[in-house]
């Protein structure tokens, strides 16, 4: 399906200020962009662009996990396979270690693969069904060709059971594995090559309730045991909040706020995150009635033609007219808290 | 190669009443009635209804209705219709002492089919039509050979003069008179001048290539409708004169030929008699044939004659190690000719034989030294001549074969399994049938490929000993495409033999001399022939005036008439 | 979007079949997915029969000169003595059919047609199957690339696939034959023959399997274990041939079963029209053009050849409709 | 929608270019590598090389094969004459080239002869889509039944048996035996009954070989179909089951015969060789087996061509119409 | 739930087992529950517990038995006085549709692509009304459109599923659902393929709905907030059967299952101080063909041994717990208070 209609010319993008920090993040990102041309025609001419990712600014630091929220379509996926070079950016900066692995080719990124990982989504897709566990949890020593001590399947066998899964299952095919499992399973081929940094895309999304915590702790113990860092993108803002040290908000290809965890979800200042936290519906029944909720009225708009200025004016009760006419930059609110708004909530400001 | 011709009768003219082969040498049911219409159907369809570039014997037998010629063959069954009398000419041609000029005058009153009247210089430019060969493809050009003497004529197309005649051995000094003259003596010359290739086409009326559209008639009939692949539907010609005829009865009041793609359908409609003839005269399928013999009322109606083919295998001298005689002897005397003759038909379809002149030409016997008619291979003699030939152990060759002719390709495969008794190891090679003139037309070809054997037939182009046996044998008729001595015999004396005939007038002797050439092919044990080909065909019992005409091999066309008037 | 190997549900119901099979698995130990579909094939008694069918067929093309040494006559050999010589046709009913000519002589010849079908047998297989993988390996290439790179390669392939698929296939073929020398690369002609049907066969036949071949690619690029071995560094070759055709495996294995009946028809079609081996090499569909001459006289000469095609065909589309069910539990 | 219609005809045309090219190549180039050469084959017996050479000049055959394909192209539009000195021999447009063994215009003969096809594709195609839809949705529907393994096994059959065995067989029964059908073919405008009764046995031996192939085929679409979560919702509404099934499901199963329709139908226009064959019918198929028999370049061309050019149009309109039936395919 | 009437719906040990290669599949193996008009039930359990077979046996729309595929149903279920396991199809059929009705969980795929929305809603309408006229059901359909909150109903009354966004389509499903005004309206998983926002429009949406028809809903999930916005009383189920059944404030409260326990704490919660750690369920969900003996969760359960291999050999039954609670659990009640008290609640 494409969408007919044309893009709007665009608004100059005002990018924000880098995050201050006085050491060097392990990852930096800098006015990433990733359109997808929409064409049309013959000769493929093309119409438009999905403005999947539209100019994001932010950093990791080593030790950390940075949690990523924001509704469907948002850009979160995008921004996870930019960052980990599964895609090619249409334009920004992707530093690793204070190296710009923006445009390397599949060469020159391989040895920054190690120190970089991905857990995946779907525990059913991200595994090929053709290959046993062996084979999958030992992909990683074969593909970067990297020596292990007692053969790799004494090493993958050790990986299976630091992520909690037999020994034995060595032989054995995805299908006979639960979702749980095989997330399990998708954690210890990332963690094959001791990275340094682990991108997962909704790890936990897939999985039932009581299966999700299993996965939780054991990226949360993970963490504490190898010092790893990662960048953690879900939907589910419980889930973020759990995880993440710091989180950032996303709306139509832009980050609208991130901060540290508790003073996000203790104060937001967004509009936008406010209403994602109010929407999230709360195992209590007691409070439904006293809970004043922010209802947003319609649909995120489309990313092939977004609205101007803020791009969340459409859906905001608090839009004016500069919100029309000027994008509001990503500016640190308060130590810590930076935000993308004319009018931002919780301020000391307002 | 070649039309056909031939059986073996020897009565002359008589009436007979249906039966088995009673049209080969009788008139069936003689009759003078009118009216009606002949239904002719064939399950192939005619090459060209052009005169000049026609090559089916059934065309040439068609051609009869609708294109005369200055002499033609006699509308008489057997042997009697291979005589040749004056059709447009007025009488037998003046013929020179020296017997190089031939003069011809034509009858008086002759008209095509609308009205306009036929003149020596017509004629002419038929002739010359035929020396465009680039635009009038396809038919014979023994013309060209004998009237061409190194003009280097391109015919009327791209003829200087004014007049498009531009030919210099044909002279036409009034509209009634034609002169030919030869080079050298050529006693068979008549023949080509009955042939449609030599028949009158009027200039202002050709359309080229596609003459054949719309033939324009000088015969009893005209055409009514030409659809290619479908039918072909002829009427009455009113301007022609019945007087002027010397043997066309024209009694159907029109002439239908049918093409079906379905020869079942085909054989089907004869034995229910919506059908009249076989127009191909090729013999009725395996099927209905087997019907008919198993039916004495229906075999009544049929007859099984020779159509002056002989099928044979070619051996190549050329090509080792048949360049030693005792190895083409060994080959004639290994060949299991009944398995062969079943591999074509079996009886039906062919007789066996043993040399190389076709029963209904002149001078033909039944000489036979290798015994082939016995039907048995002599496995000893041929193990002997092997021996002879310094290959006791046998040898290998190939034999060529049209792969496209399915009796042809048994033959093959017959003559494989039946020399494989005394270990010679025959590849059967089948080469794409429509490029005979360049494959094993083309002596070249046939060395580099190793072609020891070539299986084919031929039918003589018009009813005499040179006619059948020279493209044959005369080494003088080797081309380096379009060759049909395959064996390239080059005897000075076989090719004397026949210059000798040319220039005899009396047939009798000529067909002596015929003989001699036949019987010195044989001995070079050059040919194997496999049979005298035959072929059972169907008539109608409605139709009238049913014989065989030797001149075609085939039921005379134009002399049929139909019984009930329908 | 699923691949037919998979056993899971979709995507909500999902995780209580992985559960089942898991449970299952603890019971058998380390299924592979082949070996559950063989677990599932050995179920299906008529995929079974058309497999033993398959193979007996195969032995017997294999072990022909035995074969009719044994129980039949050498193939070219001809038998005078059981021809009519007046109508060329087999002497007695039933085309000739006795104790010693078990499936009669033929016609003109009296060769036997015992010994005929079982020689015709092993070109209608070796055809069949040397066109199969032709078809397979061009297509599986030519698909896996188009569905994998997308972009122009797949605008390329794609359109070299349609404009294949539009040429009269049947026409071609049979032109394609005719104007083929008798011997090439050091053939004889029946080599050159079954080499052209080869080519020809399996070179209009890798569209399809293409096609299909494109489908499944494209949708595996989409699964995360793709972008999993891109994020280890894998390169191309590696993604192509190590992660995307393991999975194609099965489509693949029943695409090819499946087009070696098709190919016989087609083989013995061509043969039926006079593009295939020429005599007197034996062939099904050359015997049955023969017999179309005289199916009224002698029917035998027909039905045997015929039948010959239909159980060959037949047993190989029972075995790949089986195994495809097999292969893919929701295809059925 | 039009900007869509005029794209794809530039398709079209830019595929019979392709398909016109590769066939000129083919049947212009092969004699020349194979040492044969093409105006041999239409001078008489013995070639005198004036000749030879006159008709290679008149036929075009002395010019580059660029340029023999460019007077090609051009004939198709404005006409084109073959000259030989003063005979000039005029094919006017739509010149898809002319015949000089039969001395005819091509496209005239592909006119007249596609009205065989026309009449066998049509009635065939009617009969089979109804029986082979009709048993294929009743099998889905009594699905593990009796009837549903009987007329899978009858479609399975179906399509293993050669369609001209089943011909002759069925020529030999009904046609030679009982005699309830004539085994020819007459045209519809000389005698509609004898046009009805001779097509009567190849309609239902193309429509047998076909309905067997729609009915798995749309057995398989409607299991698929009625698994769909629509399907259910049409239940949930409480809808009558006969309504379920005759307008939810029916309606998508249909989509995807419709394609495969498309493209057999396109095939069977531009020529039904083994049918016409097995039956004797004049046809396009027919005309170019015997063309190619005797080497008649210009007509193997022409139907070529002809044929590829329905095959083309037919997938054209089968993407239109599934425009028009499914809401989602957008053209544009 | 009133105790002197019958109440509108009433499902008594249901089971429904389906019949496979591998075995016999229990989904559903003894299942009561009662729901009023005006009520809202809520189901949760993971993924596989049965939750989808429950609501299509209420509805009919399992295959019919002697089919590949069918499933046994045992067991009754009282829909306003009448049982639909024992009626007919066809009267199984008139209901559907007309007095109860059902939402899906994918409204792409659970709409029929090549009908526009307008007239797959005019469809159910007029399967149930046949004398209405294509003219006023066609007002009907915009009508309830308008009612879900689509924006220019008359316009979008014309468009096709694929036309709607995700929230949009949900919309149209509830129309569609509700366009017969049935008294009986069962969601399964509603909002599962839809954001957070948009899910708290659908939800809001049911409510509201539900308030103008007092129909009973029977609202199927996983997720626990959800159900805590709408339901009035929650069924627990796990292995195809219920373990605990009660009034949502008290199952919130004071839960009486231990695999409740670990369905909240398991989850990470908005409302709640930050944990440490969660306290996941330990292993995988049951197998429904070797359902694991006695209660199906004690390989899961942390406290199976305090029932001294009770739960390993026999099958507990739902029992009263409190008023109007049921739990199926071997702990005694006393020992399950304390447990939670001590150690579940100050975790969650
Ligand atoms: N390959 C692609 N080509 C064109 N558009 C794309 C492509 N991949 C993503 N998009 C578009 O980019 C936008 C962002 O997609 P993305 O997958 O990053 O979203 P997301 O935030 O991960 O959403 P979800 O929560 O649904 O996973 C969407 O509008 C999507 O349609
Ligand atoms: N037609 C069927 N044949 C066999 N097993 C079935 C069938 N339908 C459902 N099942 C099984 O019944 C069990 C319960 O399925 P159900 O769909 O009710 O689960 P659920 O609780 O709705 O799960 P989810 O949350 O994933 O929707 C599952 O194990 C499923 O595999
Ligand atoms: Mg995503
Ligand atoms: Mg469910």
């Amino acid at each position: 399906m494409t969408d007919s209609q044309t893009a709007a010319p665009q608004t100059a993008t005002v990018p924000a200020p880098a995050p201050a920090s006085d050491r060097e993040p392990l990852l930096r990102v800098t006015g990433l962009t990733r359109h997808f041309p929409v064409t049309k025609g013959l000769f493929k001419r093309q119409v438009g662009a999905v403005r999947a990712v539209d100019g994001i600014d932010f950093s990791v630091n080593a030790g950390e996990t940075l949690g990523v929220v924001g509704e469907s379509g948002c850009g979160k996926s995008t921004m996870g396979r930019l960052v980990t070079r599964l895609d090619e950016p249409t334009g920004g900066k992707i530093e690793f270690e204070g190296a710009d692995i923006t445009h390397l080719g599949v060469g020159a990124m391989r040895p920054y693969r190690r120190d970089i990982q991905m857990i995946f989504q779907d525990p059913y897709s991200s595994l090929n069904p053709r290959h046993t566990i062996g084979t999958i949890v030992g992909a990683p020593f074969r593909l970067q060709k990297v020596a292990t001590e007692h053969g790799v399947k004494k090493a993958v066998q050790d990986l299976l059971e630091l992520c909690g899964l037999s020994p034995e299952h060595y032989n054995r095919y995805p299908h006979e594995f639960s979702g749980g499992q095989r997330q399990r399973i998708g954690i210890a081929r990332a963690l094959a090559l001791k990275p340094k940094m682990i991108i997962a895309d909704e790890p936990v999304s897939a999985l039932d309730v009581s299966i999700q915590a299993q996965v939780v702790n054991l990226l949360d113990d993970l963490q504490q045991e190898l010092g790893l860092t990662y960048l953690i993108i879900a939907h589910d803002l419980s889930v973020v909040r759990h995880v993440s040290d710091r989180v950032a908000v996303m709306y139509l290809g832009k980050v609208v706020e991130i901060a540290e965890r508790d003073s996000l979800y203790a104060s937001p200042m967004h509009p936008y995150t406010n209403a994602l936290m109010s929407a999230v519906p709360v195992p209590d029944p007691r409070r439904k009635e006293r809970r004043e909720r922010i209802l947003l009225t319609g649909d995120v708009p489309s990313p092939l033609n977004p609205p101007s200025g803020c791009r969340f004016r459409t859906r905001c009760w608090k839009a004016q007219d500069i919100c029309a006419s000027q994008e509001p930059p990503l500016t640190a609110a308060k130590a810590g808290h930076q935000v993308a708004c004319h009018f931002p909530e919780n301020s000391a400001t307002e | 190669g070649g039309h056909k011709g031939g059986t073996t009768g020897d009565s002359a003219g008589a009436k007979g009443a249906a039966g088995f082969n009673a049209a080969v040498d009788k008139v069936v049911n003689a009759s003078d009635k009118k009216g009606g219409t002949l239904n002719l159907w064939s399950s192939t369809d005619v090459d060209s209804l052009d005169p000049g570039r026609a090559y089916y014997a059934s065309v040439w037998n068609f051609e009869r209705f609708y294109a005369r010629t200055l002499l033609a063959f006699d509308g008489k069954p057997g042997k009697d219709g291979l005589k040749l009398v004056p059709d447009l000419a007025s009488a037998q041609p003046e013929i020179s002492a020296d017997g190089k000029t031939y003069t011809f005058k034509l009858k008086s009153g002759l008209k095509y089919e609308d009205g306009s009247v036929i003149t020596s210089k017509d004629i002419k430019y038929g002739i010359e039509r035929v020396f465009a060969q680039d635009v009038i493809s396809g038919g014979p050009t023994y013309l060209i050979n004998e009237l061409d003497q190194g003009q280097g004529y391109k015919g009327p197309y791209t003829d200087t003069d004014p007049n498009k005649l531009g030919l210099k051995s044909v002279a036409t000094p009034d509209d009634s008179t034609i002169v030919f003259t030869l080079a050298k003596p050529n006693s068979d010359f008549p023949y080509l001048l009955a042939m449609g290739s030599a028949s009158p086409v009027p200039q202002k009326l050709d359309t080229g290539a596609k003459y054949g559209d719309k033939p324009v008639s000088s015969g009893p009939y005209k055409f009514k409708s030409v659809d290619p692949g479908k039918g072909y539907e002829l009427v009455r010609n009113e301007n022609w004169d019945p007087a002027s005829d010397p043997f066309r009865k024209a009694l159907p009041d029109s002439v239908k030929l049918t093409i079906t793609t379905n020869a079942d359908d085909m054989d089907s409609r004869l034995l229910a008699g919506t059908a009249d003839l076989d127009w191909g005269q090729t013999g009725l399928s395996q099927a209905a044939q087997a019907k008919v013999l198993q039916d004495k009322a229906l075999k009544d109606n049929t007859d099984d004659a020779y159509n002056g083919f002989i099928r044979y295998v070619s051996i190549v001298p050329k090509v080792a190690p048949f360049d030693n005689i005792h190895c083409r002897n060994a080959v004639l005397y290994a060949a299991d000719t009944t398995a062969l003759q079943t591999a074509r038909g079996g009886s039906v379809a062919g007789s066996l034989f043993g040399s190389m002149l076709p029963p209904n030409i002149l001078g033909s016997d039944d000489y036979d030294p290798y015994g082939l008619t016995k039907g048995k291979p002599n496995l000893d003699k041929a193990k002997d001549e092997l021996k002879q030939c310094g290959k006791p152990d046998g040898f290998k060759t190939t034999v060529a074969v049209r792969g496209n002719k399915a009796k042809e390709v048994n033959s093959a495969v017959a003559l494989q399994t039946a020399l494989k008794a005394i270990n010679i190891d025959v590849t059967v090679d089948q080469y794409d049938g429509k490029l005979i003139s360049s494959v094993i037309g083309a002596p070249d070809v046939v060395h580099s490929k190793n072609y020891g054997l070539i299986v084919m037939g031929w039918g003589a182009d018009y009813p005499t000993g040179s006619g059948y046996l020279q493209p044959l044998v005369d080494g003088r008729f080797i081309t380096s495409n379009g060759n049909n001595n395959f064996s390239e015999i080059n005897d000075p004396a076989i090719n004397g033999l026949f210059d000798q005939a040319a220039a005899e007038k009396d047939p009798a002797k000529a067909a002596d001399l015929y003989k001699q050439v036949n019987h010195k092919v044989v001995d070079g044990a050059y040919y194997l022939p496999i049979v005298a080909d035959k072929a059972l065909n169907y008539r109608n019992p409605r139709l009238t005036n049913v014989y065989i005409t030797d001149a075609f091999g085939e039921v005379d066309f134009q002399a049929l008439g139909v019984s009930d008037g329908k | 979007m699923t691949t037919p190997t998979e056993t899971t549900g979709p995507a909500a119901g999902a995780e209580p079949e992985a559960n089942s099979a898991a449970a299952v698995a603890k019971k058998i130990e380390g299924r592979s997915p082949g070996r559950i579909a063989w677990d599932r094939l050995k179920r299906d008694k008529v995929a079974l029969a058309g497999g033993a069918v398959v193979i007996l067929l195969i032995l017997a093309a294999i072990f022909a000169p035995v074969l009719t040494a044994l129980f039949g006559h050498p193939v070219d050999q001809p038998h005078p003595d059981q021809i009519n010589p007046d109508l060329g046709l087999p002497k007695g009913s039933f085309g000739g059919i006795n104790s010693d000519f078990l499936l009669g002589v033929d016609p003109t010849f009296g060769r036997d047609v015992f010994s005929r079908i079982l020689y015709g047998a092993r070109i209608s297989l070796l055809v069949a199957f040397l066109a199969a993988t032709v078809s397979v390996l061009i297509g599986v290439v030519m698909g896996i690339m188009a569905g994998y790179f997308g972009g122009w390669v797949d605008s390329v392939i794609s359109r070299v696939m349609d404009v294949l698929l539009a040429f009269p296939q049947l026409l071609f073929s049979i032109a394609l034959v005719s104007v083929m020398p008798n011997s090439l690369l050091g053939l004889n002609d029946t080599g050159v023959r079954v080499l052209v049907l080869v080519v020809v066969i399996g070179f209009f036949g890798w569209p399809y399997i293409g096609r299909i071949v494109r489908g499944q690619a494209l949708s595996l690029r989409e699964r995360e274990f793709v972008d999993a071995a891109r994020s280890l560094g894998a390169g191309k070759a590696h993604i192509l041939f190590r992660e995307l055709l393991p999975n194609l495996v099965a489509p693949i294995l029943v695409y090819a079963t499946l087009i070696i009946p098709t190919n016989i028809l087609n083989e013995a079609a061509l043969s039926f029209l006079g593009a295939g081996v020429r005599p007197p090499t034996p062939s099904w569909g050359q015997m049955l053009s023969d017999a179309v001459a005289i199916y009224q006289s002698d029917p035998t000469y027909m039905v045997v050849p015929g039948l010959a095609i239909f159980i060959t065909v037949l047993a190989f589309n029972l075995f790949g409709d089986g195994l495809r069910d097999a292969l893919d539990p929701k295809g059925n | 929608m039009l900007v869509y219609v005029f794209r794809r005809l530039v398709n079209v045309v830019f595929m019979l270019l392709v398909v016109a090219a590769v066939t000129f190549g083919i049947f212009f180039m092969v004699p020349k590598l194979t040492g044969s050469d093409p105006a041999l084959l239409y001078v008489g017996k013995i070639a005198d090389k004036a000749a030879v050479e006159g008709i290679r000049h008149k036929m075009g055959l002395d010019k580059s094969i660029i340029e023999q394909f460019w007077l090609f192209l051009k004939g198709i539009f404005v006409g084109r004459d073959f000259n030989a000195g003063v005979d000039v021999t005029h094919c006017s447009a739509p010149c898809l080239g002319y015949s000089f063994k039969t001395e005819r215009e091509v496209w005239p003969l592909l006119l007249d002869r596609v009205g065989v096809d026309f009449s066998l594709a049509v009635g065939a195609s009617i009969l089979w889509v109804v029986l082979g839809t009709g048993t294929g949705v009743v099998s889905a529907l009594r699905r593990g039944t009796l009837l549903d393994r009987i007329t899978m096994t009858g479609a399975l059959a179906g399509v293993s048996l050669p369609m001209y065995f089943t011909g002759l067989v069925a020529l030999a029964v009904f046609a030679n035996n009982l005699g309830w059908f004539p085994n020819n073919y007459t045209d519809f405008a000389d005698d509609p009954l004898l046009w009805f009764e001779g097509l009567v046995l190849p309609w239902i031996t193309l429509a047998f070989l076909f309905a067997a192939t729609y009915a798995r085929l749309s057995r398989a679409t409607l299991l698929d179909v009625l698994g769909e979560d629509y399907i259910r919702t049409a239940r949930a509404k409480g809808l009558a089951e006969p309504v379920v099934i005759g307008k939810h499901a029916m309606r998508s199963t249909l989509t995807p015969i419709l394609t495969i329709f498309g493209m057999d139908l396109g095939g069977l226009l531009g020529g039904a060789v083994l049918t016409e064959k097995t039956f004797n019918l004049r046809g396009l198929g027919y005309e170019a087996v015997t063309s190619i028999a005797s080497s008649d370049l210009p007509v193997i061309m022409g139907v070529t061509l002809f044929a590829a050019f329905f095959i083309i149009m037919a997938n054209l309109l089968v993407d239109m119409l599934y425009a028009v039936v499914d809401p989602r395919v957008r053209l544009g | 739930m009133s105790i002197n009437d019958k109440p509108f719906l009433s499902v008594r040990d249901l089971k429904v087992h389906f019949p496979t290669d591998d075995g016999l599949v229990k989904s559903v193996n003894g299942l009561s529950f009662d729901l009023e008009k005006g009520k809202t039930l809520g189901i949760v359990g993971e993924s596989g517990s049965g939750k989808s077979v429950t609501s299509l046996s209420i509805m009919g729309l399992h295959r019919a038995g002697g089919k590949r595929g069918a499933p046994q149903i045992s067991g009754e279920i009282w829909l306003d006085g009448e049982d639909l396991v024992a009626a007919g199809p066809d009267r199984v059929r008139k209901l559907r549709g007309q007095k109860m009705a059902m939402i899906f969980q994918d409204p792409l795929t659970a709409m029929h692509p090549y009908y526009t929305v307008g007239a797959q809603i005019v469809e159910g309408y007029r399967a149930h009304h046949p004398g209405v006229s294509k003219r006023e059901a066609r007002k009907r359909a915009i009508e309830m459109l308008d009612r879900v909150g689509i924006p220019q109903p008359d316009k979008r009354v014309d468009n096709y599923p694929h036309e709607f966004s995700g929230g949009m389509r949900q919309r149209a499903m509830i129309a569609m659902a509700l366009v017969n005004d049935p008294s009986l309206l069962i969601a399964d998983e509603p909002t599962t393929a839809l954001d957070v926002t948009v899910q708290a429009q659908i939800l809001d949406l049911i409510r509201d709905l539900q308030k103008e028809f007092g129909s009973a809903v029977i609202i199927i999930t996983h997720d626990l907030g959800v159900v805590a916005e709408l339901a009035d009383d929650i069924l627990v189920m796990y292995g195809g059967k219920p373990v605990e059944r009660g009034p949502a404030a008290t199952l919130f409260e004071s839960p009486e299952h231990p695999y409740t326990w670990g369905l909240l704490g398991s989850m990470p919660r908005l409302d709640r101080e930050l944990q440490d750690r969660l306290t996941p369920v330990k292993g995988t969900p049951p197998s429904l063909i070797n359902v694991p003996s006695g209660c199906a969760f004690h390989p899961r359960c942390p406290y199976a041994e305090l029932t001294g291999g009770r739960s390993t050999t026999e099958v507990p039954v739902l029992a009263e717990a409190a008023p109007q609670h049921h739990a199926a659990c071997h702990l005694p009640i006393a020992e399950r208070h304390r447990i939670f008290a001590d150690e579940i609640a100050p975790r969650l």
